[in-house]
């Protein structure tokens, strides 16, 4: 190699680590021309970049043209690292507690029904979470008017909360003994046997599309 | 109020100064000649009536006792240390803060980031999903179930509020009812529109009967009763008459 | 060369193109360790870290270490060409760089350690602008009567000024030779070094609440 090729090649290397440099740096991605101000004079910025370009093929990260500017990126195949997934552990809303509650020993019930008890309406979110947790199914429709869809509890549901079966759930006595319900209530007052067996005589089966994450749309709670 | 001196950053700052102006190494300087230009300086200030902060002061005493050690010759029974211990310690005190001040200004003299050195100015996040893992207790359902069937219970059993007649009032309809009269008129007679309402018959006969018991003590009216459960009369009392 | 070792440098390379990709990623520097999870099973990430040092080393972006910490950032040498004049910030008060100083040479120091150096209380604000552009850090409390504050530097601290660790503290030879470091006379004692590890035997933990933004309250200056 002459002593002249030498000295180009240093140059152009010099040119290089400018170029890559002013990318690393850059807020956004840089036009040959604005970069070609720091150059060398008579260094020729495209012929550069597209060398740098083609050094920086194979790496994790890649020297992209976009229109006529020029900016590193990760490579694509390698743009899993920059998704992350995050489990967090949530405690369940009261909305949600509630309802998961009160579907459990009520069911098969009814959003109607749920709201009876709650004495509120119940948000759409609520029912979607339990629904998307896997504790909640939809189990049929109400042969009522407006056949409303009906909810019931899932195995998930038994499992997470180490349930054999229903029936495991506390009764009203057991409630009482526990101190979780007050001895002063009204001797009226019930407690629902939960039922997770088949469909009752009053459900019908749901109709085809009710499980493609639709919610039922027959009860928009007014508030 | 604190008022700076000239500027300085406390009397070190200021002593390290007046050692520069002396123009040697600081291990080289005069301790004694320093003391002096401190006080010196300290008197100055004080003259043109610039109030000096507390800490100026407090150095210009040890200064004056570092003094007063550096030309006293030592007794062998003194035990505090010597005026050559002292400025010693003086003179490694300063030269730690210049030491310090060089240090800063090294740092600063670094290639820093943002100055000479740049981080990747467009930086690819890391976009994370979160995804949730709910968390409750059988207890919590339990719980969540009982209280909302005692909340539902409650409100079922408590559907009306009971009117009930404060004694206040009772008295006050007693005397408006009886006023002047001093016919002997049965209680059930004056309050016969307020005991229509079988709701209200026991509050309104109960308060009134207690505050009419008040309304004799006060010497307002007169009560009588002729049988066991017959009827009660009332008058105005007549003593009371105008 | 043989099937295994091309198949090691192959993954070796991935790993390489890997860790590449998420330094190049974050503006912030990223502990091998952080990096390590994303590498293939029983890869070094530190031999990994000094091998990609290497090659980065005359490129115009080089792969620096800060602490336990790795970034790539433009070469030193290029600093003249990407001096930005937007990048105003607010110089540091004399007394605020005084603070930083002693604090990164004499750490962990407590706030009486610190005024004993400058022969002044420390104005209110002083540290905390320290605290806020995330150079200095509380530290601990040192086991002594009133459990004073230590302070020290962060990771933030060597990344802005460059630095791989403390012991590249510009001058601390010279300053560790001359006793200056101590806080006694004679010098020849024992003479400290900054020390930005664990706690150290005569500091406790901070107290909960200490990082919620108050300032250690044993000492308030009275000026």
């Amino acid at each position: 190699m002459t002593d002249d090729a030498m000295d180009r090649s240093e140059i152009a290397e010099r040119n290089l680590r400018i170029l890559e440099a002013l990318l690393f740096a850059s807020s956004e991605p840089l036009a040959a021309d604005e970069m070609a101000v720091y150059l060398g004079e008579g260094a020729k910025a495209g012929a550069l970049l597209v060398e740098l370009q083609k050094r920086y093929a194979s790496r994790g990260v890649n020297l992209v043209r976009r229109g006529d500017k020029w900016a590193f990126r990760t490579a694509e195949d390698l743009g899993f690292l920059l998704r992350r997934e995050s489990h967090e552990t949530r405690p369940l809303s009261r909305a949600a507690l509630e309802t998961l509650s009160i579907i459990a020993y009520h069911q098969p019930a009814t959003r109607a029904e749920i709201e009876e008890v709650r004495g509120v309406a119940t948000g759409k979110g609520t029912l979607d979470i339990l629904l998307e947790v896997g504790w909640v199914r939809m189990r049929g429709r109400r042969r009522t008017p407006g056949r409303p869809v009906t909810y019931g509890t899932t195995d998930a549901f038994l499992d997470h909360f180490g349930l054999e079966s229903l029936g495991d759930l506390p009764g009203l006595d057991e409630l009482k003994g526990s101190g979780l319900l007050s001895n002063r209530l009204p001797p009226s007052m019930q407690i629902p046997l939960p039922f997770d067996g088949a469909l009752r005589d009053d459900e019908d089966p749901l109709d085809p599309g009710d499980l493609d994450g639709a919610d039922e749309t027959e009860h928009e709670p007014g508030q | 109020m604190y008022v700076d001196v000239d500027g300085y950053e406390g009397p070190l700052d200021l002593l390290l100064d007046l050692a520069r102006r002396q123009k040697v190494d600081l291990a080289a300087i005069s301790v004694l000649a320093l003391a002096e230009q401190y006080l010196k300086f300290i008197e100055t200030v004080r003259e043109k009536r610039i109030e000096v902060a507390a800490d100026y002061l407090v150095m210009a005493a040890w200064l004056a006792y570092l003094k007063s050690r550096l030309m006293v010759p030592q007794a062998a029974s003194d035990d505090e240390p010597s005026g050559e211990m002292l400025a010693a310690m003086l003179q490694f005190r300063l030269k730690r803060l210049e030491a310090m001040r060089k240090a800063a200004s090294q740092l600063m003299n670094l290639p820093r980031l943002g100055f000479q050195v740049y981080a990747r100015g467009m930086p690819e996040p890391i976009e994370i999903a979160r995804k949730s893992i709910w968390e409750a207790s059988l207890y919590d359902v339990l719980k969540a179930y009982s209280g909302q069937r005692e909340r539902g219970a409650t409100t079922e059993y408590s559907p009306h509020v009971r009117t009930v007649w404060s004694l206040q009032e009772a008295r006050e309809i007693l005397q408006r009812l009886i006023g002047d009269s001093f016919d002997w008129v049965p209680m059930d007679t004056y309050l016969a529109q307020y005991l229509l309402s079988p709701a209200e018959r026991a509050t309104v006969r109960a308060s009134s009967f207690a505050s009419s018991l008040e309304l004799v003590r006060l010497g307002q009216i007169d009560l009588r009763q002729t049988e066991a459960f017959g009827p009660l009369f009332m008058r105005r009392h007549k003593g009371d008459a105008q």
